[in-house]
């Protein structure tokens, strides 16, 4: 099913080690977590609700800022170096770039504006700039739609493919993407991860997604890391998740018996084993 | 270790649902209360009573009323003092048009008449939100105090726009001591911010945060918005009109319409805001806060200054506390954009675990 | 008749220079979704700042450029101070911070420059221009049209610089989300640095203009109450509105005040002139109304 | 221990009004520094306390709370310079029996002393002062205003608004159409309200404005071209900080005052060599010495420590005056031309002599013309109409005595 | 497709026949929606009956957020009529529709952030409540009795959801899944005889989903709650659903059992896309 190449030995490109989170002081949420993302590869966090997916990726990108949110220990390297100080500008401008969970379009602005201010660490000409957003437009031919909308009143889906499209605009060597399926329909779900894909394979983009289609990520991604809790429970690269007994139950939603109905879930669960 | 609920079970819903749910919360509200009433007056000075005591429960009655309306109903008024000043005139003229009124039906029906003038203004919050509202409200803050000002029957006819607050008196006792007026405004607010802190916890207050935390949901899923942002208007300048009335009764004595500017709805609002937005305890510590700060200041700076042997004149002391005042302001907010309540809260969560930091 | 059309042209112009500090704020607003209060004390700093400098001998035009780079300091110590550790809060805890600042500012200039009332002389007569005077019986300030032409410029240029330049569309975004403009990698420091510096500019321009109409003076933080009706009335985040909203305020404000009060006095006795403190309030409330967000203020985008 | 006497001072000097202040309490403090380094009266020294009031009633209210702690029973005269702050004080000054002097603004009925012992609206009133005006134009035209126009230009507060009956009545006597055009706080714009002069054109408009309002009405006047010659202002609208803003605009605006500026009277002139000669000069910037409100905080300087001198000569010699001791002085203050001229301060405020049933003890005022760089002295003192004025204080004060409750003092025996 | 996976749904069908489903509670009829320019919706008809789960799908941007805002009020049609149960309509008020038994819960969250979890499941039960202002000034007496029974109804909810641990906690610290079943809560808590959910399991893992459909379930099998439901994920509605409506722009593409709905060719062709 995986078409990935398998991943070759590659430098330490972005590694997290063993970082702890605090929100508001006292609320701790990342419990030493540690991660890397070889240079083109695509790895995937998976865990369950309120794992701490979306604060390892802010922690990385250093929006926890805004959340009052602290990285209290632990570092973040990015190609050899340390960046938990950087600001995200400064990230965004090395390469690093996250596509925020829940959208986080500029409401007011049209969806091309939207997606030109994504170019605002890249100053090139009109001409790149252009080029740029056709390439986009032919990602999401859904947006050149849309183009003159204000994003505010397009719907769920058409956000998602702005906030992704808007990311791309800046020209990313490592995106941090979470949940880009959250709300899209089953076709552009699959239309999504086909440009993660071609991201990674043709311009050697690395992925980091944060996702809870387990399901697709695991199909599209060479590595994974499960995250519960706080805490990494599970590491292994896509094949050997996928054959895990319990990311199969839990994860997949299959059983020994193949794929179960919703209908039928039972009421009682069974312990997961890693905990 | 004192600070803990363990060992504390709820047994039923009530027990669950009281005002305060921890056990050593209401053993400290009720020393604290016991000893407002009857440690301050042993030992109080005039000052205290007059300069800082009555006109911090006066100011935090208006936080709260302020706190009912931006806080719990997100509805950001700049409009405060012209309510009070409704409040003010409205008891004066009870008092001295009704005959034989007592004062405290005064300042009730004063509440009622803020409540009333409330509402009127309230109206364009149903359309208008945000800091255009804020906007809307300073029409009012200025229309009310020009009213105020160009009807003489208001003042009964004084040439100035001043009334002298009438003598208090309750069944033959006459209030005209500090300490008197003290206790009878601590009784007003207590009475009035249990009150409120019964109604924050109640359905009207639920749905109050329901508009203010996200109205379109509210409304669907049933609350009628104009009746909600509506009664919270009229109960928060209800709160603002007693304030208003005791302000000019129990405090100042004789107002005048200006004295209620838009200076003083700031002072109010800081208090709120420093206090903590949407927390009862927030609006006496706000005011404590926004009361006492210069206070201390005035207190402390040119001393110091003198005693650094710094050259300082009575104008750049000034000049400095205004900034130190500003700067602490800016300071609390990126401390803690939620107040000192929410400090407060902190401090006892991390009570709660301590010694453990988590 | 003709005396109403010099009330209006006597109006207008004066809601022109309300539209001057309602500028300041607008820019704020749009940059970053902060509704700037001390926008008053701004212009307060900013005139005292050329006045100080001035009464230590220094030539007017170098006392503006002076205080130019005083306003783009403040700018920089507010931003790197006070908003860059309020990013992401909700709104009114910036509104309160800028109140904050505007208590600052306002213990800090005098502190700076003294509190002595003095005047600016720009070289620009404020008495009637006498052809007109003298033809037509209408009285217009030549400074008050010098002034005009000031602040239209200034509209144009920020209307222009919001709309097209890539920085321009770059505050809007900044505006509608914080942590999505950090997150694309627009970098809110420098972005706020800016839009405070220009803030400074037109408070500046603004502050010079109404230190030498009414010198230069801690009353000068008072030219932000003026500006909010006109702020609410055009729409927070509209440079146009600001210019259309002041004209609006300034022109009905003083057709009120002049034939409002005689009616009302015809309806209660008494005396009722000084409505100017409200009646721009009350107006703007009005349009309100109708248009919740302003003449030409952005919609509120509430969706579920 | 040398015996003192304490001030408790209710200053303002940061605000829109601390330019004001400035001078005022700078005149006021340098005034007392002076007695002292003359040896103090009766060897009693002056002491004093500032607290800033910013202009707001309920801090000045907080400040006279805690000064007077300070102050103990042993308090001198409190001016708590705004009229709001005096109004909030007057009850608490009457319990406390410490004098409340209110030179030139406050609540003007205090001039009754039978209902308030311990609140006094000295030397003038502003119901005088409007009379005194009209006296003045009256003068100007022959004796008679009659058909005349005069516009009425005020501050929309109790301020401007006391006048109005004085005036109302002045012109059904004098025959002049009395035009009132109020304006709103803080008066920063006043566009619509010189229109108004313009639409109505008026032979004079006597102006009541106060702190930017004065500034920017004698703007507006230059910008409608109506004469500043025939604009005369209020003592609390002719200082050089309401003229010198207003540059070129200012130049021939009439006011009036009761105190006269200027370094020429000796007693300023004194001031400057003995005071600041040893460096303990209050005035940050020396520029303000001999300005209007300089020498009307001497003014009140003087005013205060006669009323301790005068109640030394009664209740003792070189001791610590109590509130109500020095109550009585400014009762019975007769600050006569010989007195005066002791003082060095002939011509610097006019001669006053106070009783139970006048508070005011003067009501004098004179006529000054800004020349473009300074205040130049027009005419001699100007008496209020008295008969007409002080009748409205003792109604107004009969009212309130009956609002409190209070029964009014003989004034017969109060001696 | 599996054929297990087709196995299945036909047994959901079977199942589905066995159910109480009753008449027509709600139709829409002919319902037009745009918005200056953009046509969310352009004439389209369906009804739902009672007790049984209808699900709407449809491609991004298809309006179907749009339709469960026509039907409880907060966009009001250009064209067309709503008849519910009974009763015909031009359009609803939103807190009118809540007090004839319309929930619903949001795609983009919108719980109340400043409250904790039980009071954003009591503010559920507004439309249940009489007291006013004065009886809850009191702190007891009448006010206070009706808040206690409200609060048993509650906790019955949140025994039911499971969310027992978290009821004291602000929403806003939860994690986003917990909040999708807390706005699930407060919508059950008004015990609606029609509930609408827009995109409940969107953003949750497996065993989450799993979860979520065994409320929905729940809700509709013991209270006979009758439930319009968007969703994206395919294994969901086909699982779950008794009729399915498939919106594409604005338009109605398809309607009927999950089965037929699965192999309509205009279906496949906008939204499931070849892989299904
Ligand atoms: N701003 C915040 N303040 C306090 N707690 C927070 C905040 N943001 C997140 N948390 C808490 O941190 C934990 C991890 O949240 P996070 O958003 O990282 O989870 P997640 O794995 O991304 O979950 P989801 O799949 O729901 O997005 C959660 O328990 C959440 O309650
Ligand atoms: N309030 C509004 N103003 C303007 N356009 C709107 C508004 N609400 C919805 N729309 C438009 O109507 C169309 C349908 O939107 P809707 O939210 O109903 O889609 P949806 O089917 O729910 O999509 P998704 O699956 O992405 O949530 C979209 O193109 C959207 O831009
Ligand atoms: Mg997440
Ligand atoms: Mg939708």
């Amino acid at each position: 099913m995986s078409n990935a190449q398998p991943a070759p030995a590659t430098e330490r490109y972005l590694s997290v080690n063993n970082i702890e989170v605090i929100y508001d002081h006292v609320i701790l949420v990342l419990k030493g977590v540690s991660l890397e993302v070889p240079k083109g590869r695509i790895v995937a966090l998976l865990g369950a609700n309120g794992a701490g997916k979306s604060t390892t990726l802010k922690a990385i990108s250093n929006l926890l800022g805004a959340e009052r949110g602290d990285v209290t220990k632990g570092s973040i390297e990015f190609a050899g170096t340390r960046i938990d100080r950087l600001t995200p500008a400064e990230l965004v401008r090395r390469g690093v770039i996250q596509v925020m969970e829940g959208r986080h379009c500029f409401g007011h602005l049209t969806i091309e504006e939207n997606l030109l201010t994504g170019a605002f660490t890249r100053n090139g000409s009109r001409k790149q700039l252009a080029d740029k957003l056709d390439k986009v437009y032919t990602y999401f031919p859904r947006l050149k739609q849309r183009r003159t909308s204000q994003a505010g009143y397009t719907s769920g889906g058409e956000q998602q493919m702005c906030a992704i499209g808007r990311a791309l605009m800046a020209e990313p060597e490592m995106i941090l993407l979470d949940e880009p399926s959250m709300g899209l329909a089953p076709q552009i779900v699959e239309e999504i991860f086909e440009i993660v894909r071609d991201l990674n394979q043709k311009e050697g983009v690395s992925f980091l997604l944060a996702e809870q289609n387990t399901m697709v990520a695991l199909r599209y991604a060479h590595f994974g890391y499960i995250l519960e809790s706080g805490r990494v429970v599970m590491e292994g690269d896509a094949e050997t998740l996928r054959n895990n007994e319990d990311v199969k139950e839990f994860y997949l939603g299959l059983s020994s018996t193949g794929r179960k109905s919703f209908r039928d879930v039972k009421h009682y669960r069974r312990r997961k084993r890693w905990l | 270790m004192l600070y803990r609920e363990a060992g504390q079970f709820k047994a039923s819903f009530a027990e669950d649902m009281q005002i305060f749910p921890i056990r050593q919360d209401r053993i400290a509200i009720g020393l604290l209360l016991a000893f407002a009433f009857f440690g301050v007056p042993l030992f109080a000075s005039e000052y205290w009573f007059s300069a800082i005591l009555i006109p911090f429960l006066i100011f935090a009655l208006a936080a709260l009323g302020l706190n009912i309306l931006t806080g719990y109903c997100g509805q950001l008024s700049l409009g405060t003092a012209a309510f009070m000043a409704v409040g003010a005139y409205a008891a004066y003229n009870f008092q001295l048009r009704v005959e034989g009124i007592p004062i405290l039906v005064s300042f009730v029906l004063a509440g009622f008449t803020a409540a009333a003038v409330g509402v009127l203004f309230g109206l364009p919050s149903l359309r208008i939100k945000g800091f255009y509202l804020a906007v809307a409200t300073l029409a009012a803050q200025f229309f009310i105090v020009w009213v105020l000002t160009k009807f003489p029957w208001l003042s009964n006819n004084s040439s100035s726009g001043v009334i002298s607050a009438q003598k208090i008196q309750i069944l033959g006792f006459s209030f005209d001591t500090p300490v008197s007026k003290y206790l009878l405004v601590l009784g007003i607010v207590v009475v009035m911010a249990l009150a409120a802190k019964n109604l924050a916890r109640s359905g009207t207050g639920r749905a109050w945060m329901a508009v203010r935390d996200m109205d379109v949901a509210a409304q669907v899923i049933g609350i009628p918005l104009m009746h909600t942002k509506l009664t919270a208007f009229a109960v928060s300048s209800f709160y603002c009109g007693v304030a208003g009335a005791l302000y000019a009764f129990c405090y100042l004595g004789s107002v005048e319409p200006d004295g209620f500017n838009l200076d003083l709805s700031f002072r109010i609002l800081f208090m709120v805001i420093i206090g903590g937005v949407g927390t009862v305890l927030g609006s006496f510590l706000g005011a404590a806060f926004i009361l006492l700060l210069p206070i201390f200041l005035d207190n402390t700076l040119l001393p110091t200054a003198h005693a650094l042997g710094l050259p300082f004149s009575n104008a750049t002391v000034s000049h400095i506390q205004f900034m130190v005042f500003g700067a602490l302001i800016m300071f609390f907010l990126i401390v803690e954009p939620h107040g000192l309540a929410r400090l407060w809260q902190i401090t006892k969560e991390k009570l709660r675990l301590w010694p453990f930091p988590h | 008749m003709q005396f109403f059309f010099e009330a209006l042209i006597g109006g207008l112009l004066s809601g022109v220079m309300y539209s001057l500090v309602a500028l300041g704020f607008v820019l704020i607003y749009k940059a970053s979704g902060v509704f700037n209060f001390a926008q008053g004390a701004m212009v307060f700093f900013a005139a005292l700042t050329v006045v100080g400098f001035v009464g230590k001998g220094v030539p007017l035009p170098i006392a503006i450029v002076l205080a130019f780079g005083a306003m783009v300091l403040l700018g920089l110590a507010t931003e790197r101070f006070v908003l860059r550790k309020l990013v992401g809060q909700p709104p009114i805890s910036l509104f309160m911070a800028t109140i904050g600042l505007t208590f600052f500012i306002e213990g800090l200039a005098p502190m700076l420059w003294g509190d002595a009332v003095q005047p600016i002389e720009l070289g620009i007569q404020d008495e009637p221009i006498p052809w007109l005077l003298e033809r037509f019986d209408i009285v217009v300030s030549r400074f008050d049209l010098v002034a005009s032409g000031i602040a239209a410029a200034l509209v144009v240029v920020l209307a222009i610089f919001f709309q097209k330049t890539r920085i321009g569309r770059a505050l809007r975004a900044v505006a509608d989300d914080h942590q999505a403009a950090l997150s694309i990698g627009i970098p809110l420091e420098r972005i706020w640095a800016i839009v405070w510096a220009v803030a400074g500019f037109v408070a500046l321009v603004a502050g010079l203009l109404w230190g030498s109409r009414n010198g230069v003076q801690f009353a000068l933080t008072f030219t932000a109450l003026k500006a909010l009706p006109v702020l609410v009335l055009g729409g927070f985040d509209s440079v146009a509105g600001a210019i259309v909203g002041g004209l609006i305020i300034g022109a009905s404000e003083k057709l009120a005040e002049i034939y409002l009060p005689p009616l009302m006095q015809a309806g209660f006795g008494g005396n009722f002139g000084g409505i100017e403190g409200w009646f721009p309030y009350v107006l703007a409330l009005l349009f309100l109304l109708v248009r919740p967000e302003g003449l030409f203020g952005e919609r509120h985008i509430d969706r579920v | 221990q040398a015996k003192e006497q304490f001030f408790p001072i209710l200053s303002y000097r940061v605000g829109p009004y601390g330019a004001n202040g400035q001078s005022l309490f700078g005149g006021m403090i340098d005034y007392l520094q002076y007695v002292n380094m003359k040896g103090g009266v009766n060897g009693v020294m002056m002491t004093w306390e500032e607290c800033e009031t910013e202009y707001n009633n309920a801090k000045g209210v907080e400040c006279y709370e805690r000064l007077k702690g300070k102050a103990g029973a042993n308090s001198a005269p409190v001016f708590p310079l705004s009229t709001g702050i005096s109004y909030a004080l007057i009850d608490k000054s009457a319990a406390d029996k410490i004098p409340l002097a209110m030179v030139g603004y406050g609540r003007t009925d205090a001039v009754d002393g039978s209902v308030f012992p311990f609140a006094f609206t000295m030397v003038g009133t502003y119901q005088m002062q409007a009379t005194a005006i009209v006296k003045y134009l009256k003068d100007q035209n022959k004796g008679s205003l009659a058909g005349k126009k005069i516009a009425y230009m005020y501050h929309d507060s109790a301020y401007g608004k006391e006048p109005i009956v004085a005036l109302e009545a002045e012109a059904r006597v004098n025959k002049f159409e009395l035009v009132q055009i109020p304006v709103a706080h803080p008066g920063n714009e006043q566009g619509a309200q010189w229109l108004k002069v313009r639409q109505e054109r008026p032979d004079y408009v006597i102006f009541w404005g106060w702190g930017v309002m004065n500034q920017t009405a004698l703007k507006a006047a230059q910008k409608v071209g109506f004469p500043r010659e025939k604009m005369i202002g209020s003592w609390w609208a002719g200082s050089e900080e309401d003229t010198v803003p207003a540059g070129d605009a200012a130049k021939g605006y009439m006011s009036a005052t009761w105190n006269v500026a200027g370094k020429d009277v000796p007693l300023v002139a004194d001031i400057e060599k003995v005071v600041y000669g040893a460096g303990k000069g209050n005035l940050s910037d020396k520029g303000k010495l001999g300005s209007v409100l300089y020498n009307r905080g001497v003014s009140y300087g003087i005013l205060a420590v006669e009323a301790i001198r005068k109640a030394q000569e009664k209740y003792g010699k070189g001791k610590t005056m109590s509130g109500e001791q020095i109550a009585w002085a400014m009762e019975n203050l007769d600050l006569n031309d010989a007195k005066l001229k002791a003082l060095g301060a002939t011509g610097l405020l006019p001669p006053i002599k106070t009783s139970c049933e006048d508070h005011e003890g003067s009501g004098k005022i004179k006529l000054q013309q800004w020349d473009g760089t300074k205040w130049v002295v027009k005419t001699d003192w100007i008496d209020g109409n008295r008969q007409l004025v002080h009748p409205l204080f003792k109604a107004s004060a009969a009212q309130f005595a009956k609002d409190k409750g209070i029964t009014p003092r003989d004034c017969k025996k109060a001696m | 497709m599996r054929l297990n996976e087709l196995q299945q749904v036909g047994d959901a069908v079977a199942e589905t026949a066995g159910r109480k489903i009753g008449d027509v509670i709600l139709s829409l009829e002919h319902i037009s929606l745009a918005f200056g320019g953009v046509k969310a919706l352009t004439d389209i008809s369906f009804d739902v009956r009672e007790g049984e789960i209808r699900a709407i799908i449809g491609p991004n941007g298809a309006g179907k957020s749009s339709m469960l805002n026509v039907i409880n009020g907060v966009y009001h049609p250009q064209e067309g009529r709503i008849v519910f149960h009974g009763r015909e309509r031009r359009a609803m008020e939103p807190h009118k529709a809540a007090r004839q038994g319309i929930a619903r819960t949001f795609q983009n969250i919108a719980l109340f952030k400043g409250m904790s979890v039980l009071d954003n499941l009591m503010t559920g039960r507004v439309t249940k409540m009489h007291h006013g202002l004065f009886a809850h000034m009191l702190g007891f007496g009448p006010g206070r009795r009706e808040e206690l029974a409200h609060r048993q109804k509650v906790e019955e909810v949140i025994d039911f959801l499971e969310i027992q641990h978290i009821r004291k906690t602000p929403v806003g610290r939860l994690p986003y899944g917990l909040q999708k079943r807390v706005e699930l809560g407060r919508a059950l808590a008004a015990e609606p005889s029609l509930l609408l959910l827009d995109e409940p399991m969107a953003g949750m893992n497996v065993e989450e989903k799993e979860d979520m459909c065994r409320f929905i379930l729940d809700v509709n099998d013991q209270m006979g709650t009758t439930i319009v439901l968007i969703e994206h994920d395919m294994g969901v509605v086909m699982d779950i659903s008794d009729r399915v409506v498939v919106l594409d722009y604005g338009k109605k593409i398809g309607d009927g059992v999950p089965a037929e709905v699965k192999a309509n060719p205009d279906v496949i062709k906008a939204y499931l896309g070849a892989g299904h």
